[in-house]
């Protein structure tokens, strides 16, 4: 609650600042008060409530998850002054827009009801649209936001009537009334019930970009300014994986026979075809879609094993998922910036021209791939032990050929970069984004080291 | 603690290293740090001497809700292989001094990095941290022979990262699975893995999943196909890694993790991996007698030789598998010999195909020797380091499969076909255009080759200390078998 | 109130659906921005009286609570995706859907 | 004494690292002296080993103990001591490997002295004398498989001792790898040996082989393992060809190596383990077979050769036949005895052989000689006392030996005796036609070989004389019953082959009747054959057929050696380069590689395809989703 209170505040404030001229304000106060919602977030950990007779709860989960958006919302927003750094718009509303989305997913995470659900999605949806379209000028983006809006609408139609029918049968929109009707009817559930669960999973697949409901992701992603690019491939994804998760885990504990099998298939699905997809794609951004794909099939992994140490795996997985994601969006920004576009050819020689640089690259590919002792490995790992446990041992192996196929893509830019020759335009970097990504990278391999800290605190 | 020391101190070193500049500082900077590395390993291998098999081992906890400890330690196999790297090393630096790579920092901060994983796999006693270490040393083998590769480098670089890089994959998901089936509280240290109870089924799969990974490092037929591409691209003291060390931890992953973990698969499998081993043998000597590259061949004469080591270890007993550890040692020992008077020929005429060369001994009579010496070590003469192990490795496979150690003892004529036909196209004969110029070698470049040569005739002659050394504990290994 | 009784439940769920697959029905054959904008508006409509119809049966506000919501959401969306719509129509002199396919493969 | 023992290979091998490792800046001088000075050392000892040792109260402790050094191999049950064993047979070995290659070394100083590889050759030269005598002292196999390889490589070295010549290195080429195929015979024998008899030391698996069965099929496999390393290394059919292209090397090399010791390992392989064989009538059988099928054909091979030292090289072949033959009837101590008195008279035959090629500034053929006899009398007389010897004319040492084998071979059966009657006529016949060829008629060479002619100096001349003197005399130390004779080497070696004559069954000793009758047939035949040759190419003046002349087909046959070089030539190296290279062009990067790359291809080709669903076309994104939608509710829900 004091997260988004917290949050929705900040928001407001940054669109005053916007009202004042104040530009040059705008990001210091927003880091500042992203930490601080950050702080006052944590400060929840051990006041497990709900608000609102149920309508939020906040809880664990909720609070861990809430710091990691929050945190890479953090993480995004240090990449925006090199980003906009030849803008002159004024960009208050884009900021306000991305913490007014940033609000939707931390209600996605702490939602105690389906209407807070959707809400939480809306409020996130809405806002993307928003900003995958806010380079107007550019036909790219406008493509792209209206991929996305369509699509979007056209889903969360399916998710509403699932909610619909879900509320027809159980008569309640409360996660934990739902609940205890699960219990009520013991095993065998109406026809309109299974429908709701369903559309509802849908629903949510969508956002989290599951195979066959990924085909927004590539086209968005790269349409989208790859900034907000990075916001979508992190928050919005972690913040829709926690909330199935949130979903099953509260309402549908009893019934986890029913989907099982339907996630096991769309997860393997994801996988493969993600990381075959991704092989062949021409540009770093595009991959990276296709590499967010595969990495929400290795998330279904934690959904389909549903055990307690899910959770845990997840915030793990989520966590050094979008550090590493963000880092390469964060190259990503130099190199288009350099050259113009994301191709892998511009990348020739990076190692010599920037070697820094290519040195982050490199840590984010080999955690994404999975190679330790990074934080891709351990959460890799963390997750195959989570699978393992319940003894989805097939599963594990499709996710272990998916990332043998992975490390095909995520080694092209390194190949680029160290054994390509120069071509000649090195990336102009300031200092302090030189030292965030320093920063990331780091934290990368910190978390591989010393995983200590983020593992059994669920 | 002399553990953590041989853990810890190359990659300090080689985090130092990244921070120097000029070549010849970075050079001598680096020799005396593998040669302190060096040091400490006899200094462990005293103290483990005298103190009675004291295993030398540190444990810390890691994460222990994963049952991942940080576990070392050393028996007497893997001691002979931590002193076979930390001894190699030197030794394979000193011999890159004849050539510059551009970038040196980076290239012996890597060369060190790959040492730290090497002694982390050798030492490692707890299961996720083999693994960890195993993958960690194939970074740094692809990048020094991806960045200072010769021309194809790219796409064969890349083959033997994702190949091997899978492999290894199968073995994490059997570390995991196995994990789960450890005695609670669940731990990777290797008494739980060796305490857990398998049905033969699971030990088929878990022994299917480790052989892969282990096969395609080491590797065995028809597993190879990366090797030869790669060693002919890597840089020599990229090959010397590679074929003196790096497939070692194959071999040794299969003695230490795969016997003891499921005894009865190895056992029930045995025949078929010891088929794929011994077509290796004769498969890779053939190809080796027709090659035209010196490297190439070596490469293949390599994989003859392996594939010997690895059969010894499916033969399941005592000689046999004395024979593979001492072969280990001796086939480091002799490959990095045969590399580096590969280097040195390929350094003075630019060539490495066999037609372009010969006479060389007339201009290079020091170099004929040492090639010689090298040659007969890996042709298995005996008081020789090769005889040594071949004598064991084939009486223990002759033991148990006699007709297989008939097949296998073939490599004792066809090394001898493929080995004297290089020294006989390349050194003797008369000098052509391109040998005309061809001069002597100078101590510098004689300082790597020496101790090379001292161990060839040291183990050939009083192998006793390392077979005593390794003895106990592979009584143990072979104790689960029954 | 007593009509809405007198007519089954399963009446309106069947109704609404039919109307609900009309929008996704006008969703897929649509190639016209604007139109597939109605059909999803459609589609929430039927869902909208859905919903009422359940809360009137169960005699649960939530339900129709729950449809205000909706509607404002939806508003919004609408705002926005005309908004889009309109942007599209500025960059590419057309709101053809077909039309939009740089982004592929 | 056991510091003695030790003593003696270890001069060698000092001489070898002085003047290998040095063997830029020790002075030549100093390696004349250092060389045979070492090998001179070494003799010393060893005599003083036999000394010590035919004082017969020693002897039987002696045969009982080996010299232990230092524990080699030791794993458990497998136990390998690096220890020397003396007894009279490896005691006569010392004799004659540090004798025989001493007085070869001071030859060599003489024959290489223009050589610019002389520290280098004397470097080999000493190295294989200490290979040797580990060969003949080891107290267990595994220590004589060290020498036993150790010679190879020596005779590798020294075969391509000028090893610019690449026909030179091929010939070592072949030699070792030849050697190598025999030591896997060798090693496998080991092996049995020690599954057998849990161990490699002489003693312990003698004295459990004494108690196992006839015909034991263990003992058989065993003894034809190593009968086949002792075909490699003395040159047996089939793997002699090597030794005749071994005549590549220096003739002194010639000498030493292949005609005086390496290449009688194997006898004295099969003597040492002559408990194993009484054991294992098959092998014998076949070893006897092979002896004799060798020595004929070598024989006949010698007949029409017209390259000097080929021709040698072939009587050496059919020789160690003769030893094979002996062994395979039970005559250890004849064949022991042959190997002896054949390490002089072939020894000086090389050596006069290499004073010939000397004077004749290189000259090998035969044919290009003659008349040599005036320029250099010493070699022709030395010459001819070896040629006498190896006929087999009394009183001279062939003759001893010859007969013994003979009438062992009788004993066992007349046609085996036969046999090698013919054989050893056709030793006289071709050995009297290198002497009349070379020595007698009119010079044949050109006039530069006439003026440079010249007789060989002391250094080689003494030697010959030495060799000439032993091959003389050499046959009484032996001398049979029926001359009156204590047969004094039988009685020294008596030891070593008790426990085989133990085994073997007693026929009656020939009645003296039919052994003067038999000596009386083969003697007769032997002066007929030297006659004959006699009449053939002095009298009649033949022999002189160029190469191309035309011959008739068996003619032809047996002068191209029966094309068996041809034969494996076409049998067995072409079929190994063809499958070389067809495995590594077909299965290697056709099949293997192709499907590993294969793989990968295959996901990239997916990836490229599947990728191509990504249409960019809203409408179809949203068709295929529904498609999603309805299967999941249908499978969900329906089902």
């Amino acid at each position: 609650m004091t997260t988004i209170i917290s949050l929705i505040i900040l928001g407001i404030l940054v669109l005053f600042l916007g009202i004042l001229k104040k530009q040059s304000w705008l990001l210091p106060v927003i880091l500042t008060g992203l930490i601080a919602a950050m702080a006052l977030t944590v400060m929840d950990w051990n006041s497990v409530r709900s608000f609102n007779n149920g309508m939020l709860i906040v809880d664990h989960v909720s609070v861990a998850f809430s710091v990691v958006l929050i945190f890479s919302a953090f993480l995004i927003f240090s990449l925006a002054a090199q980003y906009y750094r030849g803008v002159q718009r004024p960009l208050d509303d884009i900021y306000g827009v991305m913490i007014f989305a940033l609000v939707g997913a931390v209600m996605m995470t702490s939602y105690g009801n389906l209407i807070m659900l959707f809400l939480g999605i809306e409020t996130l949806s809405i806002a993307l649209y928003v900003l995958a379209g806010s380079h107007k000028e550019a036909i790219t983006s406008n493509e792209a936001t209206l991929k996305y809006f369509l699509l979007g609408s056209f889903l969360s139609g399916f998710l509403l009537f699932g909610i619909a029918l879900i509320y027809g049968s159980t008569g309640s929109f409360d996660l934990h009334q739902i609940s205890l009707y699960v219990a009520s009817c013991s095993g065998i559930y109406p026809t309109m019930f299974l429908a709701g669960l369903f559309l509802l999973i849908i629903g949510l697949a969508f956002k989290i970009a599951i195979v066959p409901f990924h085909f927004w992701a590539p086209d968005v992603y790269e349409g989208t300014p790859t900034l907000l690019t990075a916001f979508m491939a992190t928050v919005v994804k972690t913040a829709s994986i926690v909330a199935m998760f949130r979903f099953f885990t509260l309402t549908f504990n009893g019934i986890h026979g029913v989907w099982e099998t339907t996630i096991w298939i769309l997860a393997a699905v994801t996988i493969l075809l993600g990381n075959l997809t991704g092989v062949y794609q021409p540009n770093l951004k595009r991959m990276l879609a296709y590499s967010s794909i595969s990495h929400s099939g290795y998330m279904m992994l934690a959904v389909v094993a549903f055990s307690p140490m899910s959770n845990n795996a997840l915030l793990f997985y989520t966590l050094s998922y979008s550090i590493a994601t963000i880092m390469a969006f964060g190259i990503l920004i130099l190199v288009r910036e350099a050259h113009g576009n994301d191709f892998f050819t511009s990348m020739n020689g990076m190692a010599k021209t920037n070697p820094l640089e290519a040195f982050c690259l490199t840590v984010a590919m080999l955690s994404l791939a999975g190679i330790p002792p990074l934080a891709g490995f351990m959460a890799k790992y963390y997750l195959f032990t989570t699978a393992l446990e319940k003894g989805l041992v097939w599963l594990v192996i499709i996710a272990i050929a998916g990332s043998a196929i992975s490390v095909a893509y995520y080694f092209r830019p390194i190949i680029a970069m160290y054994l390509r020759e120069p071509n000649g335009i090195p990336l102009k970097v300031e200092m302090p984004y030189k030292i965030h990504l320093v920063f990331m990278t780091l934290l990368v391999i910190l978390i591989g080291l010393v995983p200590v800290f983020l593992v059994g605190i669920l | 603690m002399l553990t953590q020391i041989l853990i810890l101190l190359p990659l300090a070193l080689s985090l130092i290293t990244l921070l120097l500049k000029k070549e010849r500082t970075i050079r001598y900077f680096v020799l005396a740090g593998t040669l302190v590395e060096f040091g400490i390993a006899v200094a462990a291998f005293i103290q483990y001497k005298t103190m009675c098999h004291c295993q030398l081992q540190v444990t810390a906890g890691w994460i222990s809700s994963l049952g991942i400890s940080l576990k070392f330690g050393m028996d007497g196999i893997g001691l002979l292989l931590v002193l076979l790297t930390t001894f190699l090393l030197p030794i394979i630096v000193l011999s890159s001094f004849s050539h510059s790579y551009n970038r040196p920092a980076a290239f012996y901060s890597l060369v060190l990095f790959m040492e730290m994983a090497l002694v982390g796999v050798f030492t490692a006693f707890d299961g996720m941290m083999f693994y960890i270490f195993w993958e960690m040393a194939l970074l740094p083998a692809y990048f020094i022979s991806a960045v200072w590769g010769g021309k194809d480098r790219i796409r064969i670089t890349f083959k033997f990262f994702i190949y091997t890089f899978t492999g290894s994959l199968f073995m994490l998901v059997a570390l995991i699975y196995l994990y789960f089936r450890t005695p609670l509280p669940h731990a990777f240290d290797f008494q739980s893995l060796y305490a857990v109870t398998l049905t033969p089924a699971e030990q088929s799969w878990i022994f299917l999943a480790f052989f892969v990974a282990f096969a395609i490092k080491i590797p065995i037929f028809p597993f190879h196909t990366w090797q030869p591409d790669t060693y002919a691209q890597t840089p020599a003291s990229g090959t010397m890694l590679l074929a003196g060390i790096m497939l070692k931890m194959g071999l040794f992953g299969m003695i230490r993790w795969m016997i003891p973990i499921c005894p009865h698969a190895v056992q029930q499998w045995g025949p078929a991996a010891m088929t794929l081993a011994v077509t290796g043998v004769v498969y890779g000597s053939l190809i080796a007698i027709m090659q035209k590259d010196m490297k190439r061949l070596v490469a293949y004469s390599s994989i003859a030789h392996v594939g010997l080591i690895a059969a010894g270890v499916f033969a399941l007993t005592i000689h046999a598998m004395q024979g593979a550890v001492i072969q280990m040692i001796s086939h480091g020992i002799n490959i990095v010999g045969l590399f580096i008077v590969i280097d040195l020929i390929e350094k003075r005429t630019k060539t490495r195909n066999i037609a372009d060369l010969g006479g060389i001994a007339l201009k290079a009579p020091r170099l004929a020797v040492f090639f010689m010496i090298m040659l007969l070590g890996s042709i298995a003469l005996p008081l020789t380091n090769g005889f040594i192990g071949e004598f064991l490795l084939l009486l223990g496979i002759f033991e148990r499969y006699m007709a297989f150690s008939a097949i296998a003892g073939l490599t004792i004529i066809l090394s001898a076909v493929y080995m004297l036909r290089m020294y006989q196209r390349t050194m003797l004969g008369t000098t052509n255009e391109i040998t005309e110029q061809v001069t002597d070698l100078t101590w510098t470049e004689m300082a790597p080759l020496i101790p090379l040569v001292i161990m060839v005739f040291w183990i050939g002659l009083f192998p006793g200390l390392f077979l005593d050394t390794t003895l106990p504990d592979v009584l143990t290994i072979m104790s689960y078998i029954r | 109130m007593m009509i809405l009784s007198t007519i089954p439940i399963d009446y309106y769920l069947v109704f609404c659906s039919i109307l609900f697959c009309i929008g996704v029905i006008g969703v897929l054959i649509k190639r016209n921005a604007l139109l597939i904008l109605m059909s999803v508006e459609l589609m929430i409509n039927s869902i909208n009286l859905l919903l009422a119809a359940f809360s009137a049966y169960m005699n649960d506000p939530a339900g129709q609570i729950f449809v205000f919501f909706i509607m404002v959401v939806a508003a919004a969306e609408v705002a926005i995706g005309l908004a889009i719509v309109v942007l599209i129509y500025r960059t590419t002199h057309s709101i053809d859907i077909d039309v939009l396919n740089k982004l592929k493969w | 004494m056991n510091t003695i023992v030790a003593l003696i290979p270890v001069f060698p091998l000092l001489g070898f690292l002085i003047s290998g490792v040095g063997y830029r800046h020790v002075p030549k001088k100093v390696t004349t002296f250092l060389a045979p000075g070492m090998i001179l050392i070494s003799f010393i000892f060893s005599f003083i080993v036999f000394l010590t040792f035919a004082t017969s109260h020693f002897r039987y402790l002696a045969t009982s103990l080996p010299h232990h050094l230092f524990s080699w191999i030791r794993i458990g049950p497998l136990d390998i001591p690096f220890s020397f064993l003396i007894d009279p047979l490896s005691c006569l070995m010392l004799l004659i490997v540090t004798g025989v290659g001493f007085v070869i070394h001071v030859y060599s100083v003489g024959y290489m002295k223009d050589d610019p590889g002389f520290n280098r050759f004397f470097s080999y030269m000493n190295l294989f004398v200490f290979s040797m005598l580990l060969l003949v002292m080891g107290a267990n196999y595994p220590i004589m498989f060290i020498g036993w390889e150790g010679v190879g490589l020596c005779s590798y070295l020294l075969i391509g001792f000028w090893f610019k010549n690449h026909d030179y290195n091929n010939a070592a080429k072949k030699a070792f790898i030849m050697n190598r195929i025999g030591d896997l015979g060798f090693l496998m024998g080991m092996f049995l040996i020690f599954t057998t008899f849990h161990s490699l030391n002489y003693q312990d698996v003698f004295a459990q082989a004494k108690g196992m069965a006839f015909g034991n099929p263990n003992l058989v496999a065993i003894t034809l393992l190593l009968f086949v390393g002792a075909a490699g290394k003395s040159a047996q059919i089939p793997l002699y060809t090597w030794l005749p292209d071994a005549m590549a090397g220096p003739t002194p090399v010639s000498a030493l190596i292949h005609a005086a010791t390496m290449v009688t390992a194997g006898v004295y392989m099969v003597a040492r383990s002559n408990i194993l064989y009484v054991l294992s009538p098959a092998t014998m059988a076949i070893m006897g077979m092979t002896g004799l099928a060798t020595a004929l054909l070598a024989a006949s091979i010698a007949i029409f050769q017209n390259d000097i030292k080929k021709i040698l090289a072939y009587s050496t072949i059919s020789q160690l036949g003769y030893m094979f033959v002996g062994l395979s009837v039970g005559a250890f101590t004849g064949a022991v005895f042959h190997l002896t008195t054949h390490a002089f008279f072939k020894a000086l035959l090389f050596l006069g052989a290499g004073s010939v090629i000397h004077a004749m500034g290189g000259e090998q053929d035969i044919r290009k000689m003659g008349g040599l006899k005036h320029a250099m009398p010493k070699t022709y007389w030395t010459f001819l006392i070896a040629t006498i010897a190896i006929a087999g004319i009394p009183p001279f040492s062939g003759f001893f030996s010859k007969d013994e084998i003979l009438g062992k071979a009788f004993e066992f059966s007349s046609l085996v005796w036969l046999l090698a009657v013919i054989g050893s006529l056709m030793t006289a016949f071709y050995m009297f036609r290198v002497l009349f060829l070379t020595f007698f008629r009119e010079f044949r060479g050109t006039d530069m070989q006439k003026h440079h002619l010249h007789e060989s100096p002391a250094v080689m001349t003494i030697p010959l004389i030495i060799l000439a003197v032993l091959a003389a005399v050499g046959g009484f130390i032996n001398i049979p019953a029926i001359f009156g004779g204590n047969a004094g080497l039988s009685q020294f070696l008596a030891p070593v082959f008790a426990d085989a004559r133990a085994v073997m069954e007693h026929e009656a000793p020939l009645a003296p009747g039919t052994e003067w009758l038999l000596m009386g047939i083969t003697l007769a035949g032997v002066l007929a054959m030297s006659a004959w040759a006699y009449h053939r190419y002095i009298i009649k003046q033949l022999g002189l057929l160029p190469d191309d002349a035309p011959r008739s087909f068996a003619v032809r046959l047996v002068s191209h050696k029966y094309y068996i070089d041809e034969l494996y030539e076409a049998v067995i190296i072409k079929p190994t380069m063809w499958l070389s290279k067809m495995l590594h062009e077909v299965v290697e990067l056709r099949f293997i590689d192709r499907i590993v790359d294969g793989v990968g291809n295959m996901v990239v080709w997916t990836g490229n395809t599947v990728r191509y669903i990504q249409t960019g076309n809203v409408g179809f994104y949203m068709f295929i989703m529904i498609l999603g939608i309805i299967l999941i509710l249908f499978f969900n829900i329906l089902i």
